[in-house]
């Protein structure tokens, strides 16, 4: 007489700590909550236009991608609005509409979706768009032509192109504290540095960024920007600065840790970070670009699977137990 | 000493042969599916460049500009590739055998690998001096097999996610490609 | 399910349970009706079988299924008839055969006496022939297997899964007749050093069995045979020179040579729906169902029955399902607890890399296998060195079923090899 | 060996053939090349600075030999209003990315620098490729003496270089200071073979 | 399975149309394909190098002995890409300018050796002129396709004339180097999706 009761069959183990794909999504999205907000009230309207366009436009693409690819609707996971998000958070307040459609378009379906969607891009797709935008239509994402119609109460230009174009001296209107508080020009959420360090500290403790990689490219940033500095005070900013302005915090926190272009294993993922900082000033001091974030980001997304076979020597074979 | 630096640095990255001049990407894209193939590869090319460049500037230099027949360059330098790369099996398959089974089926690629005569190429067009020719050369075949290796770890990568069916293989390959290049645009201007 | 802590940073770190936290006093269960048996062996020449359906058995008898293959056999746990041999598909398709006897109360006293005329005099080829089904299954073939030279054995008292406590149970009530087991261990197999590994708390009973006593860690899964070999018995001895045999085998050795009979009953924990633990002693091949409804466990429609422990075990589809030799928990999960795999791609978060024991390229293995590439995964990702913990499968943020992903492609590279082989 | 023979031949001949036929269409483009090469190289760059002169001044040229060089340089001269007062060549100079050509026109009236353009370059795109286009900065060479040696404001000159391409400009800085040199040495043969130049 | 000469010329355009299919010659193929002009330069100066190496290595495959073959090919080809070069430096000097290296470099390009060691050494002569001819055309076509969408996203224009209006913002990306690599991964998937159906 078998008993009747029908059973759930799966597979060990079956227990499971709870984490998943979306509750990390929306982590995030929670811990750039300070940074945007503090942007929006710096910018007002045209920023909340460009964020929501950005946010909106990118999950419309992800599930456009979806139906043509055939697969599970994965805009509930909240990646691509999540990536909506960091996009607009580095574009300036006045950008054209076609801009964020095309940037997000680049993201979701040529940066991630194309590789199987989320977990298959080697490269953050956020840089991925924002450094093909930048080839494509450089004046857009010019901040100081962008914001040229607002009114500040501090100096209101962004501080790497003074120092791009003046050295130390185009520097001497900002202060470490203001530029901490945002009073420099930018992206919508890469300025309010303070915001920006909360948010990460915040992802940090609760695990749901890798450590590892956000402090060693800060601490890259720091020794680099350091050793040009005492080289040659004169024309080479302190470390403070350059951690201070452009993308390197929100590269830090939110764009260098990204889970599928950054490597898993510990050594490696101090390598890449360190890189990523080296690169950054490296780019800011001697290249011919503004900020070096998103293209140290990107090289060093180009290298992380190498590097990340730097690892511990798995276990020996295991013979068969009783 | 700092010249050559430069001509190092743009050589290598910011003139990548592959991501930035277009040349060799068949191999590129052929050889890069496994990481094995990929260093083979990139190791056969620092040797066969380096060669042909060193052997096709002297002939350049002292044969055809002396006789005035530049126009032959075209098919001097192809003849003198081929036959190096014959040469360069022949001698490896008898003295260096260790070598020849990690490079050995790489090497009559090499022939139709359009960056080994495009460098041979930009040398004499960009009238380089010997010393000039020789390091550019190695810094180019370099950043071939930097740009190759690379490309090699993050496409073993890609090929394993869940690309979908019509963009596998050679497309996404192609895309990456362009994200590599895309990533040595940051190289720029960096000396 | 169990929660991830608030504070992520750090990895999870999951804790054995400890006996004293639990009711230690075990419910003895009966079987009702029938009990099932498995012997490992196809079920495949039904004329041939020395055991057929109708015939009469009686507790501690040796149930050989054909006469060319000794080691395929099962102990009878009760006496009455068998009503029933049928094929059955184990997992990872392992064939098996499964016998049902239906008990018959009358004759419950009876006892076969083919060990009792041997056990005077204490052999590896008896133990081999008689003790290989005790609770706790005994792997005999450990000492008789020509390429491995075992030089220690290891006895386990502490438990290898969560959430049970048998072992322990098993350290603190039996610990002479392990010390009885262990001394016999040393007559009839040779090897002289021999350690009980039990948990931390249980150091100072375990010293009284007169044996080298090592301890575990208090985290999931430091009692896993090869992490033991790995952090306590490195230095003894290589790999292949250290057999394992759990406490209550090796007790259930000590009991049936002191005796002359087959210790039948085998001692498993509950873990409940709510979170409880109970200690159970059953026969063999008693079914889940009388288990359960001897405490008092409801379970319902898509609620999950797992045999063994919430990390290792199997679940079944069956309530019929029986107790076997090594079964040392049966849990019960409630269907509102029950966390689904996925089939999401790998998403790289690295939480599973983090947290291996083995230190196996977990997130690089793991898109071999959904690429399966089985041959690429056993020579680049360390296939081979999973131990089988459970553990990435536990943290996966993407919900992969990566723990069965890796005993498939385990079994079908075993597979093709042994093809090749043949082949060849 | 007969194969040996036959392989032998078999690449002489084509060898020869191929050689042969190549020789002769060389030698019946080669005058054709050699003037598009100068209409298309030198040819933009020439009509840039010579601007608004009346004759053509690919067509109108001479050519001088330098002493040291092997081979003869070319002039290209601008007739203005019927009046030949104006001369350009190309001199090189090594920028960023390899050499670079510079064309400098010297009004041989005033003594003056007319204009500078570049010919040939391989500089960086987006910075000092500009160098094509960026009018402020060779303007700045315009008028300047026939013997100036002129230098950017880092090397303690007067020319503001190009932001961000300071190698560039002084590539040009010293392109251009050859030419004065180069103009101040042939100054009198110059002169004299410019005036055969008449509309 | 003899084809006919249509069929041999036919199936360069879409069965083996390099690089979609053959996926060889990819170097000019994202080099030259900044503007539609240099597109078709390209694609007919390696046709003309094709059609005659073709025509030469058939003619000649019964005298050239195996072993040096592809010496032999070399020399062929190598001497048809010297005359395009002569001739387009004389005639067509501006192309020769935008194409660069790349005229020389049409000596290297595996699809040239690859059709002369594949099938003109095995062929007659007419089939192995409607094999190069076709695998030309079909070369022409691609580089065509492909330079006409880069030059209309990435500068706006279509053989220098201007389609989009003034407004447009081009997206430069498009004539840079990755621009070029993925762009042409893009229209390989196209060619792929098309082709399943």
């Amino acid at each position: 007489m078998p008993n009747p009761t029908k059973l759930t069959v799966s597979h060990a183990p079956f227990l499971h700590d709870g984490s998943e794909i979306s509750n990390k999504q929306y982590n995030i999205i929670a811990a750039t909550l300070i940074a945007v907000i503090a942007g929006l009230l710096q910018y007002g309207i045209p920023a909340l236009g460009v964020l929501t366009l950005s946010v909106g436009s990118a999950m419309a693409w992800e599930l456009l991608m979806n139906l043509l690819t055939r697969r599970p609707v994965s805009i509930g996971d909240g990646n691509a609005a999540l990536i909506g998000l960091l996009f607009a958070m580095l574009l300036p307040a006045v950008v054209p509409w076609w801009l964020v459609v095309t940037g997000t378009f680049v993201a979701v379906v040529i940066g991630k979706q194309i590789y199987g969607g989320i977990g298959g891009n080697p490269f953050n797709p956020v840089v991925v768009a924002y450094a093909i935008l930048m080839i494509s239509w450089p004046m857009f994402l010019d901040f100081n032509a962008a914001l040229v119609d607002y009114q500040f109460d501090f100096t209101a230009g962004f501080p790497l192109v003074l120092y791009e174009a003046y050295g130390t001296a185009g520097l001497e209107s900002f202060s470490p504290g203001g530029l901490l508080l945002g009073q420099q020009a930018g992206g919508i959420g890469a300025t309010f540095g303070l915001g920006l360090i909360i948010g990460g500290i915040y992802l940090i403790l609760r695990g749901f960024i890798r450590w590892e990689i956000a402090v060693s490219f800060l601490a890259g940033i720091f020794i680099t920007a350091l050793c040009f500095n005492l080289y040659n005070p004169e024309v080479y900013a302190g470390p403070v600065f350059h951690i201070l302005t452009g993308y390197a915090l929100i590269g830090a926190f939110f764009l260098a840790p990204e889970d599928s272009s950054s490597p898993v294993h510990f050594a490696p993922m101090l390598i890449y970070g360190l890189l990523g900082g080296f690169l950054t000033v490296l780019i800011r001091n001697l290249g011919a670009h503004v900020d070096g974030v998103i293209y140290a980001i990107l090289i060093i997304n180009l290298v992380h699977p190498i590097i990340d076979k730097i690892r511990p020597k798995a276990m020996r074979r295991v013979m068969h137990h009783a | 000493m700092g010249d050559y630096m430069v001509l190092i640095v743009s050589s290598m990255l910011i003139n990548n042969i592959v991501l930035a001049q277009y040349l060799g990407i068949c191999p590129f894209i052929g050889t890069s599916k496994k990481m094995e193939t990929a260093t083979g590869m990139a190791g056969a090319v620092v040797f066969v460049m380096t060669l042909a460049a060193i052997i096709t500037w002297c002939i350049d230099t002292y044969f055809l500009k002396t006789l005035d027949i530049e126009y032959l360059r075209t098919i001097a330098f192809i003849l003198v590739i081929a036959s190096l790369v014959q040469f360069v099996e022949m001698f490896l398959k008898k003295s260096i055998p260790a070598l020849y089974a990690g490079l050995g089926i790489f090497l009559p690629l090499i022939t139709t690998n359009c960056s080994v005569m495009g460098v041979c190429l930009i040398n004499i067009q960009e009238e380089y001096t010997f010393l000039e020719a020789l390091t550019s050369s190695i810094a180019y075949a370099l950043g071939f097999g930097l740009a190759l290796i690379l490309f090699a770890g993050v496409r073993e990568r890609v090929i394993l996610g869940r690309v979908p069916k019509p963009l596998q293989d050679t497309s996404i390959g192609l895309v990456t490609a362009g994200m590599l290049a895309l990533a040595f645009i940051g190289f720029k201007g960096l000396v | 399910m169990m929660k991830r802590p608030f504070f992520g940073i750090a990895t999870p770190k999951l804790k054995y349970d400890v006996i004293e936290d639990v009711q230690p006093e075990p419910v003895t269960v009966q079987p009702k009706q029938r009990v099932t048996l498995f012997i490992e062996k196809a079920y495949d020449r039904a004329d041939k079988a020395l055991i057929k359906k109708g015939a009469a058995v009686v507790r501690g008898q040796r149930l050989q299924l054909f006469d060319e293959d000794p080691a395929a056999y099962a102990i009878c746990p009760v006496s009455g008839v068998i009503s029933e041999i049928s094929p059955f598909i184990g997992m990872m398709e392992k064939q098996m055969t499964a016998v049902v006897i239906d008990t018959e109360s009358d004759r419950e006293d009876d006892r076969d006496t083919a060990f009792k005329e041997v056990s005077g005099t204490p052999s590896i080829e008896d133990a081999a022939r008689f003790l290989g089904r005790l609770p706790g299954k005994p792997d005999f073939t450990q000492f008789t297997d020509a390429d491995r030279m075992v030089k220690t054995i290891a006895v386990l008292g502490a438990d290898q899964d969560l959430q049970s406590i048998t072992g322990q149970y098993i350290i603190k009530t039996g610990i002479s007749s392990v010390k009885t087991g262990i001394d016999i261990l040393r007559k009839i197999t040779g090897v002289q050093n021999i350690v009980l590994v039990v948990a931390q708390h249980q150091v100072q009973v375990a010293g009284t069995a007169a044996a080298g006593v090592r301890s575990v860690g208090a985290h999931y899964p430091s009692a896993h045979p090869e992490m033991i070999i790995r952090h306590l018995l490195a230095e003894q001895a290589e790999q292949g020179q250290i057999a394992f045999l759990t406490a209550e085998a090796v007790a259930g050795i000590g009991a049936a040579y002191n005796t002359g009979e087959l210790p039948l009953e085998k001692q498993i924990t509950v873990a409940k729906k709510d979170g409880t633990r109970q200690l159970v002693t059953a026969p063999v091949g008693t079914h889940a169902a009388d288990i359960l409804d001897a405490v008092n466990e409801q379970i319902e429609n898509g609620d999950r029955l797992i045999m063994g422990g919430p990390m290792t075990g199997d679940a079944v589809y069956s309530l019929e399902h029986p107790v076997e030799p090594d079964t040392e928990a049966i849990m019960v999960q409630d269907k509102e607890t029950i966390v689904e795999g996925t089939d999401t791609p790998c998403t790289n978060c690295g939480e599973c890399v983090r947290i291996c024991p083995a230190n196996i390229p977990v997130n690089e293995l793991v898109r071999l296998l959904d690429a399966g590439e089985y041959e690429q995964a056993a020579e680049q990702a360390a296939l081979f060195s999973c131990i089988e913990c459970g553990l990435c499968a536990y943290v996966c943020e993407s919900r992969i079923p990566i723990f069965q992903f890796i005993r498939l492609a385990k079994h079908a590279v075993k597979r093709m090899r042994a093809a090749e082989e043949a082949n060849a | 060996m007969r194969e040996m023979v036959k392989m032998v031949i078999v690449l002489t001949v084509l060898s020869s053939l191929s050689g042969g036929l190549l020789a002769a269409l060389k030698n019946n483009t080669q005058d054709r090349i050699d003037s598009q090469v100068l209409t298309f190289v030198k040819g933009p760059a020439i009509e840039n600075i010579l601007e608004g002169a009346n004759n053509d001044p690919v067509n109108d040229r001479f050519s001088l030999k330098v002493e040291g060089e092997e081979e003869e340089r070319n002039f290209f001269v601008g007739v203005y209003d019927g009046n030949p007062k104006a001369v350009a060549f190309e001199t090189r100079a090594s920028g960023y990315g390899g050499d670079m050509g510079v064309m400098v026109a010297f009004n041989v009236e005033s003594e003056e620098i007319m204009g500078v353009s570049v010919t040939t370059h391989n500089e960086t795109p987006g910075v000092g490729a500009t160098v094509e286009t960026d009018t402020n900065f060779k303007n700045q060479f315009a008028g300047l003496p026939a013997d100036a040696e002129p230098r950017v404001k880092g090397d303690g000159g007067s020319i503001n270089a190009m932001s961000g391409a300071t190698i560039t400009s002084r590539a040009v800085c010293k392109a251009v200071s050859r030419a004065t040199d180069l103009y101040q040495q042939l100054q009198s043969q110059i002169k004299d073979k410019v005036k055969t130049f008449t509309g | 399975m003899a084809k006919t000469i249509g069929q041999e010329f036919v199936k360069g355009l879409w069965e083996e149309i390099p690089p979609f299919r053959l996926v060889l010659g990819l170097c000019p193929t994202l080099a030259v394909t900044k503007s539609v002009e240099n597109g078709i330069g390209m694609g007919l100066a390696t046709t003309f190098v094709l059609v005659c190496a073709n025509l030469l290595v058939s003619i000649l495959s019964g005298i050239i002995p195996s072993k040096i073959r592809i010496a032999c090919f070399i020399i062929i080809i190598a001497t048809f890409v010297t005359v395009v070069e002569l001739m387009m430096q004389a005639y067509a000097y501006q192309l020769f300018q935008n194409l660069g290296i790349f005229i020389p470099l049409i000596v290297v390009n595996c699809i040239v050796l690859g059709r002369a060691e594949a099938f003109a050494s095995k062929n007659k002569v007419i089939p192995s002129f409607a094999d190069g001819l076709g695998i030309g055309v079909g070369f022409t076509l691609s580089l065509t396709a492909i330079s006409a969408v880069r030059e209309c996203l990435g500068n706006g224009t279509l053989l220098g004339y201007s389609i989009f209006g003034p407004a447009f913002e081009p997206f430069s990306f498009m004539v840079e180097a990755p621009g070029a690599f993925i762009c042409l991964g893009l229209l390989l998937c196209i060619m792929n999706l098309v082709g399943q159906k």
